[in-house]
C-alpha cells in the first residue's frame, strides 16, 4: 500500500508517537496524522480503497454448500428459502419484501418437523461474505451446546435476501418457539464479515424489535464465534425460563461468558 | 377533509392532511418503500401548491395521528401554547416560510414561537422549503444548553467523540478516545455505544469513561449509548452517569418498539437529574431519533417519514435535552436513499428540531449500502455549520468500527474549525489551550503533549481484554 | 396559480413598483420581490412546477404527420430516419451515438434525389415539442421562399433522436452543398418550444461547429417563424455565394431582416 | 510508460500519464462517453494510488498532448517557471495534496507557486482530493483583479448580472439589467449573450448597457459575449467595449472548433487595451470555459475534461482576464451527469483555475437534461462560498430565456450575502450605499430607490422592439 511507500518528508504532521505505537492494538484507524487538518494521501486513499470493498461485500453472494455439508454432518433438516426481494437491488429499497418469505419456501419448510423448541436460521442480510466467513464455525459449536442443553431442533433453514424478520414466518409455519436467526450485519469499512443474531421467542409476523435480543458483532476481532456460541445457548435457556424475550428478558447481570 | 389542485385542467385531490403531507415530501425511498410518495414532480407540486395556501391553523384542526391511540399526539396537544402562536396564527403555510425567511423572523421572534408551532407544522413549511431556505432561517435559531460544557453558542460547534469498540473492550475504547481528543473532538459528549446489553458492562463503561474524563480534568460529559432501562439499573448501581441516552421516534407505537415509551424517559430523567453531576447546567438527556426510524419499526401510521421525524423532537423537547441528534444517513439507503437524499434530509432535521427549540446536532454519516461517499458529507457537514448546527459526531479515520457505518472523522472537525471557522465550546476551547494541545490562536499544535496519553492507560482501563 | 391567491399580507418585500408595472411586458423573472433574501413561496413553487415540465419535454416525442403533411403539400421527397441512440436515456448520455445514422437509415436517403443545392431536416433533438409548435410553421415559410431563390431542395428529412451534427451524414449521403437543420433546443424553463437552425456547407462527419452557422430562439416569443425562414434564406443565399458557412461567413453587418 | 498498482494479487496498469489520468478521475459521465474512464471504482483507486506515487515532475517530462502539435501544450511548456516550481519539486502527487493542506502552504507560498505548476500537476493533485480539500486549499488562495471594480478580495463575492433576452431585444435586456440591480447583482460585469451573431447588434448591445451603466453611474464593467472576431469588428467601429469575451478550451483542436487561436485572442486583448476604458486596472479579458467542451468538439485527444479544463486555464493565465468562469452545468448530462457530479466539478475547477492564478468565477448552473435541481445549485453554492469563490452570475428568477438553462437568481446572491455573510466588490458595495440600494449596515432596504428605474428607460434602450 502506499501508505509504507511515502516517504518521511512529506508536509504531514505526524501522530502522537505512544498513539502510533499503541496502534497496533486497536482496529479502530486511530494515530493517522494529519496534512493540515485533513487525513494524509496515504490514509484518504486506504479509506477510499475499503469504501470500494465494503461495497461490493454488499453484492456478495451466500454459499451453501458448508451450511449443507454442517447440516448433514449434524444431523439436521435443512430447508432453504428465499424473500420476495427478488434481487440485491429490490432487496436494499424493499425491506418489507426481504421480511416476507417467498412462497415456494412453504413447500421447503412443510419438510421440517414442527413444533420444536429451537429454529436455527442462516441469513444472507446485508453481507453474505459475514455468513460465509463465520456462520458455519460458530454453528459447529452452538449446536452441540444446544444439544447438551436438551433444546430440540426443528432444523437449519437456509434464507437468502432476508431481513431479521424473515425469521418470524418461519417461526410460525414450524411451531418453533424460539427462532435463532443469524444474518450478515452491514458491511463496515474495516470489517465486512461480522455477524448478527437475533432470537425471538414466539416469533409472529408483526412481532416488535424490542421483543427480540440481539448479540452482534460476531467475527475474528469482534466476538469470537465461541464466545457468541455460549452467549446465545445461555440466552436460549434464558429465555425458556422466563418465556419471554427482548427488553423484558432478565439480562441484566449476565456477564459474557468465555 | 380534502385537498385539491388544478394545474392546467388536470385536477389533483389529497385525501386529508396525511396524504397530502406526504405527497409534498421531496423524494426520498422511504416514502416510496411505505407506498405514500407522490408518483411523478408534478402530483409533488400540486400537493405542495395545496399545502401552501393551507392555514397554519389547520393542524391544530386536524390530527395526522389520533391523540386517543397515541401518546405522542397527546403530548403535542398539550405542548401547543396559543399565545406563543398568535404572531403567526393567521398564516398559510407558504406565508409562514415567507414570513420565516424575512428580517421580522429575528433570533428573538423564533425563540419566542417555539412552543407556538407543532411538528406538524414545521414539518409542512420545510416541504417548502430549499436548502439554502433551510440553512438561513435555521442560522438565525439559536439553542444553548449547559451540563459541563455550554452548546449551541453563536460561531461554534461541538463534536460528540464517538470510541465504539466491536467488543466493548476497555483498551480500545480509551485509545479512541484519547485520538479524539489529540484532534479536539468531545466537547459535546464522549459517548460510547455498547455492543453488549448487560449492565454490568454498562456500568464498566460509565466508570471508564469517567476515569478518563476526571483524569485529564476534561469540562465535558460522557454517556453510555445503551438502552434507557440499562441506564437506570446502572444509576441504582451508582454508576456515574453524566446523561441518560435514548432513541426516540414519533409515535407511542415506534416508541413501543424501541422499549420505551414517555414515563419511562421521565422516570430515567429524574434519575439523571438525582446525581446532579453538571457543573454550568443540569440538561442531562441525550436523545438519537432519524428519518425512517418509525416506518422500520412500523409504527408510521401511514405518515411520511420526515413529519414523523419532526413528531419526534415534540418527544424530545418535553426533557431537558443537552443534545439530540438525528443520525441522518446511518440507518441505510432503504430510507434514504442517496447522498442527495442523505443532505436534505439532514438539513431538514436540523431546521425542524432548531425551530422546536431543541440543541440539534447531526451525525453526518452514510452506510456502505448507500450510494454516498466521503464527498457528500463533506458537503453535508460544510452546509450544516452554515445553519449553525449545534454539533457533530467523530470517529477515528470516519469508520465505525462497531456499528460499522462512516461518521465523520475527528479531522472533519477541525476542518469545520480551521476552513469554516467555528469553534469549540467555550470550555473545553480553554481546556485545549491550558493543556497546550491548541496554541494562542486556538489553532491545533503540530505536536500534543505526551501527558495526553497517560502511561499507565492500560491500567486504568483495567484492560488486557485486547486479544 | 397560488401565486395570484396568496393574499397581501405576507411578509415578502415588494418588488419595485415600476419594475412590477413593467413586469408584463417581459419573459424573464423579473420583478418577483422578495421574501428576506429568497423567492417568495408563490414564485419558488412555479418555477419548481415549470422544472417539472421542462424535464418533461426533453422526454416528448415527435410527431411526424403534420411534416408529412407538409412534405406532401409541398412536394417535397420525404425520409426518416434515426440516430444510433436507441432512445431517450441513451440520447442524453450518449451525443456520440447522436450524431450517427442508424444504418436503417441510409436505405430511407436512398429514395431521395443526389446533388442538389439544400437538404433540410428537422431533428427532435432536445425538445420534440419545440419541433411539434414550430417546424411547420417555419418551413411553410422557408420553402417557398428557397425556391424563389432557385435553390434545389433534395427533401426534407425527419431525423429522431437527433444531435446538430447528425446533418452531417445526411449531407454527405445526398451531396447536398447545404445542409439546414432544424433542432429543438434543450428546453429553457419559460419556454420549452425553441428552435433551433443549424447551416453548415459541405457538411461532412467530423465538421466543426466553427463551419456552421446557427439561429437560435426561434419560437413564439423569440424569434418569430417568418423572420427567422427570411434570414435562413439569406443565410443560404450568402453560403451559396461565399462558397463558405462558419466563422469565415461575412454576416458582420446583416440586420435582422423583417 | 507504464504505470502499476498490485491491490491483493490483482495487478492493475495503466499505459501511459494519459490513461492514469483518466482512470484516476473520480467517476463523470463525459469520460464515460468518451470510453476512458475506470470500470470500476476498485481500478479507479489503483489508479489514483499509482498517480499519488507519481513524482510532480513526471508531468514535465511526459506530455499528454505533444507541443508539436497543439499551441495550448507549447504554451504550457513555455509557461512553467523551475525557480517557482522548486519548493514542491521533489514531491509526489500524494505528497503535493499534503504539502497543500498543511501550513507551510500559506496564501503567499501558493502565490508564488502559480508558475511553477502546471495545469496536469494541479488536475492530477485535484483528483486525490475530497470536496472538503478543493474547499480548503482553494480557500487559502487569492486572486485580485480590477477594471472598475476589484473583485476577488477576502470575504467578498461578486456577481456578474447577466440579463439575455431571447431577440436581444434592448427593452428587455435594460428591464433584466435594473431587476438585477435591484437584488445588488452586477458588481462582476454586466454581461449579455447574445442570440444574434452580426457586428450591428453586438455594436447595439454595448451601447445599450454602456449608456444604463453611466447613466447609473455604476462601478462595475458591460460585456457582450459575441464572439471575439465580432468583438474585433466592434472595437474597430468604436463600440464601447470593456471586457472582450471568448469561450476557451484546453487544446488547440478544439479551440479551432471555437474559431478561435492564442493569437486571435492576443489580438483582441491588445484591442480592448489601446481603448483603456478601466478606471481601478486594466484587467480586460473575460473567459468561459466548462468540462466538456473540448471533448464535445471531439479535441480532447484522448484526455480526460477534468484534465483538458484545467489545461483552458493556461490558455485563461497567458492573459489579463479580470474574469474566467467554468459554466460546470452548462453543458448538460452528458458530461456531467447529476448534481453530485456538477458539484464536485465545480469545486475541483474552481480550485485549479485559483491554484493556477486565475481569477475564478463559477456559473452555478443545471440544464433541464440533466438530474438536477435547486438544491443542487444551493449546495454547489454554499460549498463555493466557502471555498472563496470569486464570482458567480446571476438572471431574474434563475432562469435564462435564451440560454435555456438554470443559472443562480440574483436572490441566491442576496442569500450568500446575507447568510454566507460574503461582501460586494468594495467599489460596488459604496455605490449600493449611495445610490440608497443598502442600509447602514450593508443590508438591501426594503424600498429600493425610484430613480434607479429611469422614466424613460424605454427612450434609453432605443426600444419598442418589444412586441
Ligand atoms: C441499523 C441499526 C439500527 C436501526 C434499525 C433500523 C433498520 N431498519 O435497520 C435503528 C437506528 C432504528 C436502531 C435502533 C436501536 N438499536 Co440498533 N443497530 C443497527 C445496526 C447498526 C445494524 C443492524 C444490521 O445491520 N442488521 C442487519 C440487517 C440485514 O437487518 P434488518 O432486518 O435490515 O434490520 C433489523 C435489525 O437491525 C434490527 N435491530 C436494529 N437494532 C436493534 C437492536 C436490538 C436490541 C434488536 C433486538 C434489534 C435491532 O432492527 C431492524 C429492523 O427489524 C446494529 C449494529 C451492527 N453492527 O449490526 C445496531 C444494534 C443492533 N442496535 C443496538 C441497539 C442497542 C439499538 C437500540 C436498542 C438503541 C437504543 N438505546 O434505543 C435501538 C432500538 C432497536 C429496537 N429495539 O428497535 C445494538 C444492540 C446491542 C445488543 N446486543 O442488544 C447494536 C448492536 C448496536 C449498538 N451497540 O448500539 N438500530
Ligand atoms: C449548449 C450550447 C453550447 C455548448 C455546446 C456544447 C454541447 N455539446 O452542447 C458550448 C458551451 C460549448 C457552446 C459554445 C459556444 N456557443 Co453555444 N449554445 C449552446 C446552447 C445553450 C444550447 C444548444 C442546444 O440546445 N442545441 C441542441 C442540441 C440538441 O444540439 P447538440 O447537437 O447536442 O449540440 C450542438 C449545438 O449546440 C452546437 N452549438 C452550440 N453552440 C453553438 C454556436 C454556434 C455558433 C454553432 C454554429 C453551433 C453551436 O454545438 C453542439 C455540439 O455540436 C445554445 C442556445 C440555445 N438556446 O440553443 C447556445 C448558442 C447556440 N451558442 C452560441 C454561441 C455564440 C457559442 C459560442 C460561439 C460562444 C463563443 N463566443 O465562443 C461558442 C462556440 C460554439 C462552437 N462554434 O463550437 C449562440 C449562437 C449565436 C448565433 N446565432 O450564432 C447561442 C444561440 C447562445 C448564445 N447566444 O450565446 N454553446
Amino acid at each position: 500500500m502506499a501508505e509504507d511507500r511515502l516517504p518521511a518528508k512529506t508536509a504531514t504532521i505526524a501522530p502522537h508517537p505512544r498513539l502510533a505505537e499503541l496502534r497496533r492494538f486497536a482496529d479502530a484507524r486511530i494515530g493517522l496524522g494529519r496534512a493540515g487538518a485533513a487525513m494524509p494521501t496515504a490514509a484518504h486513499l486506504r479509506f477510499t480503497l475499503d469504501h470500494a470493498r465494503a461495497r461490493d461485500a454488499v453484492y456478495s453472494a451466500l454459499d451453501p454448500e458448508p451450511l449443507r455439508q454442517l447440516a448433514q454432518e449434524q444431523g439436521l433438516p435443512l430447508a432453504e428459502v428465499r424473500s420476495q426481494a427478488q434481487d440485491r437491488a429490490v432487496y436494499v429499497r424493499r425491506p418489507d419484501l426481504g421480511r416476507r418469505l417467498d412462497p415456494t419456501g412453504a413447500d421447503a419448510l412443510a419438510l421440517l418437523p414442527t413444533g420444536k423448541d429451537v429454529v436455527l436460521v442462516v441469513a444472507d442480510g446485508l453481507s453474505a461474505t459475514a455468513v460465509n466467513q463465520n456462520a458455519a464455525a460458530l454453528l459447529h459449536r452452538l449446536i452441540p451446546t444446544l444439544r447438551d442443553q436438551r433444546r430440540s431442533l426443528a432444523g437449519l433453514v437456509i434464507a437468502s435476501q432476508a431481513r431479521v424478520a424473515l425469521g418470524d414466518p418461519i417461526a410460525l409455519a414450524l411451531g418453533a418457539r424460539i427462532v435463532l436467526l443469524l444474518i450478515g450485519e452491514r458491511p463496515g469499512l474495516s470489517a465486512a464479515d461480522s455477524l448478527g443474531a437475533y432470537l425471538t421467542f414466539e416469533a409472529t409476523p408483526g412481532t416488535p424489535d424490542s421483543r427480540r435480543n440481539c448479540v452482534s458483532n460476531i467475527r475474528t476481532g469482534g466476538l469470537d464465534p465461541a464466545t457468541a456460541a455460549a452467549r446465545l445457548a445461555w440466552l436460549v435457556n434464558t429465555m425458556h425460563e422466563a418465556r419471554t424475550s427482548g427488553v423484558t428478558l432478565p439480562t441484566s447481570t449476565t456477564p459474557l461468558l468465555g | 377533509m380534502v385537498y385539491a389542485t388544478t394545474l392546467d385542467h388536470q385536477r389533483f385531490t389529497f385525501d386529508g392532511l396525511k396524504v397530502l403531507m406526504a405527497k409534498a415530501t421531496p423524494r426520498r425511498s422511504g416514502d416510496e418503500l411505505a407506498g405514500i410518495a407522490a408518483e411523478s414532480a408534478v402530483e409533488r407540486i400540486a400537493a405542495q401548491l395545496a399545502l401552501a395556501d393551507l392555514p397554519l391553523r389547520a393542524f391544530l384542526e386536524e390530527e395526522l395521528i389520533p391523540a386517543e391511540i397515541d401518546e405522542v399526539s397527546a403530548l403535542i396537544q398539550a405542548q401547543h401554547d396559543p399565545a406563543a402562536f398568535a404572531p403567526v396564527q393567521s398564516l398559510t403555510v407558504g406565508e409562514f416560510r415567507n414570513w420565516l425567511l424575512s428580517p421580522e423572523a429575528t433570533t428573538e421572534a423564533l425563540t419566542a414561537l417555539r412552543f407556538g408551532l407543532t411538528p406538524e407544522m414545521v414539518a409542512a413549511v420545510s416541504k417548502l422549503m430549499r436548502l439554502q431556505d433551510l440553512i438561513a432561517v435555521a442560522a438565525k435559531c439559536r439553542v444553548i444548553t449547559r451540563f459541563r460544557s455550554t452548546i449551541g453558542l453563536a460561531g461554534r460547534m461541538a463534536a460528540r467523540n464517538q470510541p465504539n469498540h466491536p467488543t466493548d473492550d476497555g483498551f480500545g475504547i480509551a485509545l479512541s478516545v484519547v485520538d479524539g481528543l489529540l484532534l479536539g473532538s468531545g466537547d459535546a459528549v464522549i459517548g460510547v455505544n455498547p455492543v453488549t446489553d448487560t449492565v454490568d458492562d454498562y456500568v464498566r463503561i460509565c466508570h471508564l469513561l469517567d476515569d478518563l474524563r476526571t483524569r485529564l480534568a476534561i469540562p465535558t460529559q460522557t454517556c453510555c449509548l445503551g438502552h434507557v432501562t440499562t441506564a437506570l439499573q446502572a444509576i441504582e448501581r451508582g454508576a456515574p452517569v453524566d446523561l441518560v441516552f435514548q432513541s426516540i421516534a414519533g409515535s407511542e407505537k415506534a416508541n413501543t418498539g424501541f422499549g420505551i415509551d414517555l414515563a419511562l424517559l421521565r422516570e430515567a430523567q429524574d434519575a439523571a437529574k438525582s446525581l446532579n453531576r453538571g457543573t454550568v447546567g443540569r440538561d442531562c438527556m441525550y436523545f438519537e431519533t432519524g428519518q425512517g426510524a418509525a416506518l422500520s419499526a412500523e409504527g408510521h401510521h401511514g405518515v411520511d417519514q420526515q413529519t414523523m421525524e419532526a413528531r419526534a423532537y415534540a418527544v424530545a423537547r418535553a426533557f431537558d435535552c443537552l443534545l439530540i441528534n438525528t443520525v441522518v444517513g446511518f440507518i441505510g439507503p432503504e430510507y434514504l436513499y442517496d447522498g442527495k437524499q442523505i443532505t436534505r434530509a439532514g438539513l431538514e432535521d436540523h431546521f425542524c428540531g432548531k425551530l422546536l427549540g431543541l440543541p440539534m446536532g447531526v451525525d453526518v454519516c452514510y452506510t456502505n449500502h448507500a450510494e454516498a461517499d466521503q464527498d457528500d458529507m463533506d458537503q453535508l457537514l460544510t452546509l450544516l455549520v452554515a445553519a449553525g448546527v449545534n454539533f457533530v459526531i467523530s470517529v477515528p479515520g470516519a469508520d465505525d468500527i462497531m456499528l460499522n457505518y462512516q461518521s465523520l472523522a475527528h479531522h472533519d472537525v477541525l476542518y469545520a474549525r480551521e476552513t469554516l471557522k467555528v469553534r469549540p465550546a467555550p470550555e473545553f476551547e480553554a481546556w485545549l489551550a491550558e493543556v497546550g494541545l491548541t496554541d494562542a490562536e486556538g489553532l491545533l499544535r503540530r505536536e500534543a503533549p505526551a501527558n495526553l496519553l497517560p502511561a499507565d492507560l492500560l491500567a486504568l482501563t483495567s484492560g488486557g481484554a485486547h486479544g
